[in-house]
């Protein structure tokens, strides 16, 4: 029997954690090894994935994949899979400190400068923007947010009206869109900072009869299917499905003694209405990449 | 260890002058005026709402007085608090239990005042257990000091209380209706303790609607109506005849004389073998239209038990319960809309919705009756809330005010009131005039008897046996849970309830 | 043995069984099922893990025995974890020691207690209102004071404190232990202990001892703002952090726990020790479907039916009494 | 001493139907509020943000008014926001699997109902105390709603369905006008149906209201059921303002509804509350943070103002009863 994967991801809310998690279990399914998902029960629980991964050493899995709830808070469970010898993947967001196999993910900041420069230049270089903030303090949203600040250093003629958080949540992203579409009159564009606020916003947008330019980050299916409607610009492509393939395939590789290198990252590409097509499908018909066409 | 520190009966231990005293809406006491002196027992009288229990708060810091001076020893004094009475040496058994159940008796008895330990606020528990089981065995209980509260009788809570208000050396202790739920054995010595206090020179005030107590403890008895002092007296200048028409201001028939039933009508209740799961066995009952049925027995037979069974309060295990020859659903709001009802034995807990107004406990029970359609109209439930006001002479400033703020006695009268708007064909009265004044009583009685006449029935639950003996047509007698007997009218004495209560073996 | 060990955590034998029935049953049960159903249930370090797992909870859970006995709440738990746990780290990243660190997240989480204290005791609002205010102003300031930031650069000592042990105990078991022991002795031994089982009980009958009710009232909640303190430096270790948001909701698990062991929500009717059965229900339920992998779904649904089944179990029991 | 019912003067009369005084002090809260928030932002008193003001606060009122009844009761729902994320996960699906409205409301509301009897069953029955009864059912129900979304997020419903939660009626929110039928509705049922008067006396003592001949336990399981209604009811309008459905909709709703219902002068003890007083909770914590978004205050201060905000609401009433 092949080897066992214990795979850690932040929650059960989020799809994109469950694209992460199809692609895992395509490439178990693939190699011949067996997945087993650790899912906090209260989303991103940092002492729950602390224990989670205590109790998991106890089983001694042959890999751990891992993406901490936290970036620092799991050191110390990092270093005790360490301890225990258990080879781990660091998945979609980076550790801060541990030995791992390597590092499967996007570049966030990248990917919001990429998405970013994209809405600014179809603006023209100018006008007014607002900007939708993630949960504070998690590395990914403010890594994303890095970025879009840096592409707006870029374009001194837009001027930032607002730059609030709706704390990655739709609904929320709906409420502190439709207060801030009140306060301004003209707002050209949004920049959120995940495709769930983009899609909340682009509803307020909706409800106000007002039109404005709107991109977030992830490419999720309800993403896709906006841009295809028209409604959203852009999104920047987190290519979620790949982190499960890549991660669960890195895991197996290395016990297989087969070279792994310490770093796949995959390239920040942003997807507007030409280019939609390779996401437009369910996650469940996805396929994994050849290794050989990401790692050369 | 209780010598009195002086014996010199003309100083009061304490004295309330001018005492004046008013809650939102009511004037509860107006310049009154009570010296305590030491070995005296000074019984204070007064109807329902009279002040006396408002007057003893204040007396023991749990209320704080608008106007009027305290001495101490002949000396001006400060009363702001309980800590203040304390250190008097005012001690309390109120009205209104004042234990902590889920503390054992021990604790119980010295909360508050527990002997020190070692560290900083630290129990020296085997000295406190000790010390608490010498004041038990002072009051001759045989409670384990170990058991928690909860667990304990209403009796044996109420000799908790006492061996508590013993346990605090006090100067002046005051009594407020202790005997209202005890058996007469307990009272026996109750009364005991009272005497060894009175010979040792403790001054205490004792409130009770028992005239009998008045005259067997009694060495001063001051009357109190409508918040104002009427008359201070010694028990030889006066009658009891005298003392209620103080209180009342008028002449009461205190006899309850009333014309019995000869013919009583078809059975509203019948109890077959009925057990239940609160620890009733074997119940077999009949209550008839027209007549009222007594229930006896000492307390903790199990008389409540079966009244909460009836009613569907409690599971019943086994037997039948026949309302009009038909099975009773084994549910109270099938039980009401078959027409029976229960006054509890606690209205505090189980009778009324305290924070409620008054009209709106008057007219909770007869909602259905009231608004068959369910819908409800405000004028209509206060034309019914005045009209019963009015019938009951609840003393009350207006049919919104909440029942947490009425006397005692008028907090039962709103429980009765809300049977008599429901308009039931079987009324069961728990305890119904536990800490109400003759006046009232006489009033509950006579309506009692007004209700049969019409045809109805009444089951009557009391632990004063006169009650039972002059006032029912018919009686059943419990021990140990279920019912040993019944007695006839003209078999219904004292001494044969008794004889049937009391086991003897 | 084990008699004596529950007598003195206040019950004997058929006693404690009583009091809570259904969290021993429930115990018994899943630690049964996970001994048969895993090889690794019942090994040392596993059942390490599970005390370890389950110090942070009982930390909270005690405090909020008392609380709840003296017919309160402590909704501000979560809230003020995280506070004085960025309070803490915040010192320690600027170069303050450990032992520095435990005086300021505790005198945090004592102040946070006073307050709740006071506005309960003299402001008269209840407990709920009281310390749900309190978590939305902790909750704010935390997030305030580094606009949401965790405070990640906190040395080394706080993070190695967690997984230290002493003569072979992981130190957060002692820790939990001697807290346990210090509650116990509080409520148990003392005066302070009586009065919290009067304002649940009675709380005329401690006025009318000429006890003061807001002092108790006082004295309690700030009891269970110190343990917070506490706790918060010790999450804060767990998780090598200060998080401002990492520990909402904490506070009701920690009720659950209270629950589960048979302290009900009036009356004044609890037991510590029941207390700890239920956090060790909660830690052996949520280890012991880790180790079988069981999906995160149906942990989620296990978890509400254990408190469920718990409190049936107990009810079941007080009405056949 | 006279006790007929005297008929009292109009604005005493007003007053009542409106609540009492402490609605009354509720609404110059209200007021002083939008005024302050008028004074300081000139986008406040435009009619686009007064709707949406009201939209908002219509949501949150919906979801507090089931658990305002619960509370009157004498008990407490924490299961509200995992009901309406299970009723409108389940109303999504159902939506997009068959394209169906009135079938998904069937689901909504039926799932809502159900968890609702649920938890009056296991209250009034089973006598688990309903902190921790709605507490277990909120990991039950949460667990059931990851169970069935297994992660994912649905999005994209008709226009004909969303237009309960986005659309508008001779220029007023849908939402506003659900709120509305509600309060009249819920106001009807407590002051003008012995339904009503029962659940406050079973709130105000339960024990009492029992030997008073009052059905108890059917009326919990009423209250309960009527609680889960409103959120699966929520749960659609919900659906239908957002446009989507993910594990964790509800997650955050149960706090702020309780506290909306606080606000309002409804009391945790029970036998005290009022809907039109919830009303005005959901419409001061809405315009707080409207006020907030409009002039830009870090969105960190929010929870802060929350706070501070319950405890002085029942501060004053404290205040005010003492007089
Ligand atoms: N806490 C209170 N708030 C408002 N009114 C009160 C309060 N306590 C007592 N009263 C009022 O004060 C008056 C005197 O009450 P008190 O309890 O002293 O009567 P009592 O003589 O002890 O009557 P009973 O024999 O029925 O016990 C009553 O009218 C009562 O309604
Ligand atoms: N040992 C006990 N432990 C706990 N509760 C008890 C115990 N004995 C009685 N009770 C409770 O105390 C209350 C009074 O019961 P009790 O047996 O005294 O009824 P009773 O015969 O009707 O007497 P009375 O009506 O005079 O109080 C009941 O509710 C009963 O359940
Ligand atoms: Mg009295
Ligand atoms: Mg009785």
């Amino acid at each position: 029997d092949g080897e066992r994967i214990a795979v850690f991801t932040k929650n059960q809310t989020n799809p994109f954690f469950l694209t992460v998690r199809l692609g895992a279990d395509a490439a178990a399914r693939q190699l011949k090894a067996t997945v087993v998902h650790y899912i906090p029960t209260k989303a991103d629980s940092i002492p729950e994935q602390i224990s989670q991964i205590e109790d998991v050493i106890v089983k001694r899995p042959s890999a751990v994949v891992l993406t901490p709830v936290d970036f620092k808070a799991l050191n110390g469970a990092i270093r005790k899979l360490n301890e225990a010898n258990i080879p781990v993947v660091n998945m979609t967001d980076r550790a801060e400190q541990g030995k791992f196999v390597n590092f499967v993910g996007a570049a966030d900041y990248d990917l919001g400068l990429a998405t970013g420069r994209y809405l600014l230049r179809k603006l023209g270089g100018q006008g007014n923007v607002v900007i939708l903030e993630g949960v504070k303090g998690a590395v990914v949203p403010n890594e994303r947010l890095r970025g879009y600040k840096d592409a707006l250093k870029e374009f001194p003629k837009v001027k930032v009206l607002a730059s609030q958080t709706a704390n990655n949540q739709r609904l929320q992203a709906v409420q502190v869109t439709e207060n801030l579409l009140q306060a301004n009159p003209k707002i050209d564009g949004i920049l959120a900072v995940n495709d769930a606020m983009a899609t909340g916003a682009i509803e307020a947008l909706d409800g106000a009869n007002r039109k404005a330019l709107v991109v977030g980050i992830n490419g999720t299916r309800e993403a896709v299917e906006a841009i295809k409607a028209g409604k959203m610009l852009a999104s920047g492509d987190y290519n979620a499905f790949q982190h499960g393939c890549f991660a669960v395939m890195s895991a197996v590789r290395s016990l297989r003694g087969q070279p792994v290198p310490k770093e796949i990252a995959f390239p920040a590409r942003v997807i507007d209405s030409s280019n939609f097509q390779s996401l437009d499908m369910a996650p469940e018909k996805m396929s994994c990449l050849p290794w050989e066409s990401v790692v050369k | 260890m209780l010598s009195p520190t002086r014996t010199d009966t003309s100083v009061p231990v304490v004295e309330l002058r001018g005492i004046c005293k008013s809650f939102p809406g009511v004037k509860a006491l107006d310049e009154v005026s009570l010296a305590l002196h030491p070995g005296e027992v000074h019984m204070i009288m007064g109807e329902n709402g009279a002040g006396k229990s408002t007057l003893m708060k204040i007396l023991c810091g749990a209320h704080t007085a608008d106007a009027g001076e305290f001495y101490h020893q002949g000396q001006p004094a400060k009363m702001a608090d309980a800590a203040d009475a304390r250190r008097y040496g005012v001690a309390v058994i109120f009205q209104e239990l004042s234990l902590v159940p889920h503390l054992d008796v021990g604790r119980n008895i010295f909360l508050g005042r527990e002997p020190r330990g070692l560290l900083p606020g630290q129990i020296d528990l085997p000295a406190l257990y000790a010390r608490a089981q010498g004041f038990l065995d002072m009051v001759g209980s045989a409670i384990d000091v170990r058991t928690p509260v909860h667990r304990l009788r209403v009796a044996e809570q109420q000799i908790v209380e006492i061996a508590k208000a013993l346990s605090q050396n006090a100067k002046v202790l005051v009594l407020d209706e202790p005997t209202s739920a005890l058996s007469d054995r307990e009272v026996e010595s109750l009364f005991k303790v009272i005497r060894d206090l009175r010979h040792k020179g403790v001054a205490m005030a004792y409130i009770s609607h028992r005239m009998a107590e008045v005259f067997e403890l009694g060495d001063r008895i001051t009357v109190i109506r409508d918040g104002k002092h009427i008359k201070t007296l010694m028990p030889a200048e006066a009658s009891p005849d005298e003392i209620v028409r103080l209180m009342v201001g008028r002449t009461v028939d205190m006899t309850y004389q009333r014309e019995f039933c000869n013919r009583p009508g078809e059975a509203v209740i019948e109890l077959k073998g009925v057990g239940a799961a609160n620890g009733v066995r074997g119940v077999n009952l009949v209550v008839r239209r027209g007549e009222i049925v007594g229930l006896s027995g000492l307390v903790g037979s199990g008389r409540t038990e079966v009244a909460r069974a009836i009613f569907g309060a409690d599971r019943i295990i086994q037997g039948q319960v026949l309302h009009l020859g038909k099975p009773l659903p084994n549910d109270p709001a099938k039980v009401v809309s078959c027409g029976i009802g229960l006054i509890p034995e606690n209205r505090k807990t189980q009778g009324l919705a305290l924070i409620r107004s008054v009209q709106d406990n008057l007219i909770v029970s007869s909602l259905d009756r009231h608004f068959p359609t369910r819908k409800f109209s405000m004028r209509k439930a206060a034309t019914l809330a005045a009209e019963l006001i009015a019938r009951l002479r609840i003393a009350t400033p207006s049919s919104q005010r909440k029942v947490g703020n009425l006397s005692g006695g008028n907090q039962q009268k709103v429980v009765i009131g809300k049977w008599l708007s429901a308009d039931v064909d079987l009324l069961i009265f728990d305890e119904p005039t536990r800490g109400i004044d003759v006046g009232a009583k006489a009033e509950i009685f006579e309506l009692i008897d007004g209700l049969v006449k019409q045809g109805k029935a009444v089951l009557m639950i009391s632990s004063e046996l006169p009650e039972i003996t002059h006032i029912c047509d018919r009686a059943y007698v419990m021990r140990h849970k279920t019912i040993v007997g019944e007695l006839s009218r003209q078999e219904l004495t004292a001494e044969n309830v008794m004889r049937l209560a009391v086991h003897h073996d | 043995m084990i008699d004596l060990v529950l007598r003195r955590c206040g019950a004997a034998w058929p006693a404690a069984i009583e009091r809570a029935p259904g969290i021993w049953a429930i115990l018994v049960v899943l630690a049964l099922a996970f001994s048969v159903t895993t090889d690794t249930f019942l090994t040392g370090p596993n059942l390490t893990n599970l005390g370890v797992q389950s110090s942070i909870l009982l930390l909270l859970a005690l405090p909020m025995t008392l609380v709840i006995l003296s017919e309160g709440i402590d909704l501000s738990m979560g809230g003020v974890v995280a506070l004085a746990g960025m309070v803490a780290a915040s010192a320690l990243a600027s170069g303050a020691s450990l032992p520095t660190a435990f005086a300021i997240g505790i005198g945090c989480g004592l102040v946070a207690g006073l307050w709740n204290g006071v506005v309960v005791a003299y402001l008269q609002v209840p407990p709920f209102v009281a310390t749900l205010g309190t978590l939305g102003m902790a909750q704010g300031l935390a997030l305030v004071m580094t606009d949401g930031q965790s405070i990640t650069n906190v040395g080394d000592a706080l993070p190695a404190l967690f997984s230290s042990s002493l003569v072979g105990i992981p130190t957060p078991l002692i820790i939990a232990g001697v807290a346990y022991w210090i509650t116990h002795f509080i409520l148990y031994r003392t005066r302070f202990g009586n009065a919290i089982f009067a304002m649940g009980g009675n709380r005329e009958a401690w006025r009318l001892a000429g006890g003061n009710v807001a002092a108790v009232l006082i004295g309690v909640y700030a009891f269970s703002g110190l343990m917070v303190g506490l706790t918060s430096v010790m999450f804060a270790s767990r998780m090598s952090a200060g998080h401002p948001t990492a520990s909402l909701g904490l506070e009701f698990d920690a009720m659950a726990a209270v629950a589960l062991g048979g302290t009900s929500f009036e009356r004044g009717n609890g037991w510590l020790f029941g207390t700890v059965l239920g956090v060790l229900a909660i830690g052996v339920l949520r280890n012991g479907l880790n180790l079988l992998g069981f999906p995160s779904s149906l942990q989620v649904i296990s978890v509400g039916v254990l408190v469920l089944l718990a409190l049936l179990l107990n009810g079941l029991k007080r009405q056949s009494s | 001493m006279t006790i007929s019912p005297t008929s009292e003067p109009l604005g005493q009369r007003v007053l009542d139907f409106l609540g009492g005084p402490d609605i009354a002090y509720r609404l110059v809260a209200v007021a002083l509020l939008c005024a302050a928030l008028a004074m300081a932002s000139g986008n406040f008193l435009t009619e686009g943000n007064l709707l949406n003001v009201l939209r908002q606060a219509s949501l949150l009122f919906l979801i507090a008014s089931g658990l305002t009844v619960v509370l009157i009761a004498g008990g407490i729902d924490l299961s509200v926001g995992a009901n309406l994320g299970l009723s409108a996960c389940l109303a999504g699906l159902t939506l997009k699997a068959t394209g169906s409205i009135p079938l998904a409301f069937v689901v909504g509301i039926g799932t809502g109902t159900c968890a609702g009897l649920l938890n009056g069953m296991l209250v009034s029955f089973m006598r688990v105390p309903p902190f921790i009864a709605t507490y277990g059912m909120l990991w039950v129900l949460t667990g059931l709603t990851y169970l069935v979304m297994h992660g994912d997020a649905i999005a994209g419903f008709p226009s004909a369905f969303r237009f309960i939660g986005s659309g508008y009626l001779a220029g007023i929110p849908v939402p506003v006008y659900l709120m509305v039928a509600f309060l009249i509705t819920g106001g009807l049922f407590a002051r003008m149906t012995t339904y009503g008067q029962q659940t406050y006396a079973i709130g105000a003592n339960p024990e009492a209201a029992l030997l008073s001949g009052v059905p108890v336990r059917s009326r919990q399981i009423l209250v309960y059921t009527m609680s889960g209604a409103m959120a699966g009811l929520a749960a659609l309008v919900f659906l239908a303002r957002v446009n989507s459905a993910e594990g964790d909709i509800g997650e955050t709703l149960t706090l702020p509804a309780i506290t909306a219902a606080l606000i309002g002068g409804t009391s945790l003890f029970g036998g005290v509350g009022t809907l039109t007083g919830t009303l005005i909770g959901a419409l001061m914590m809405t315009l707080v943070i409207n006020g907030m978004n409009l002039l830009s205050v870090d969105t960190n201060w929010q929870p802060f103002v929350m706070g501070v905000m319950v405890v002085l609401a029942v501060l004053v009433d404290r205040l005010s009863h003492r007089r």
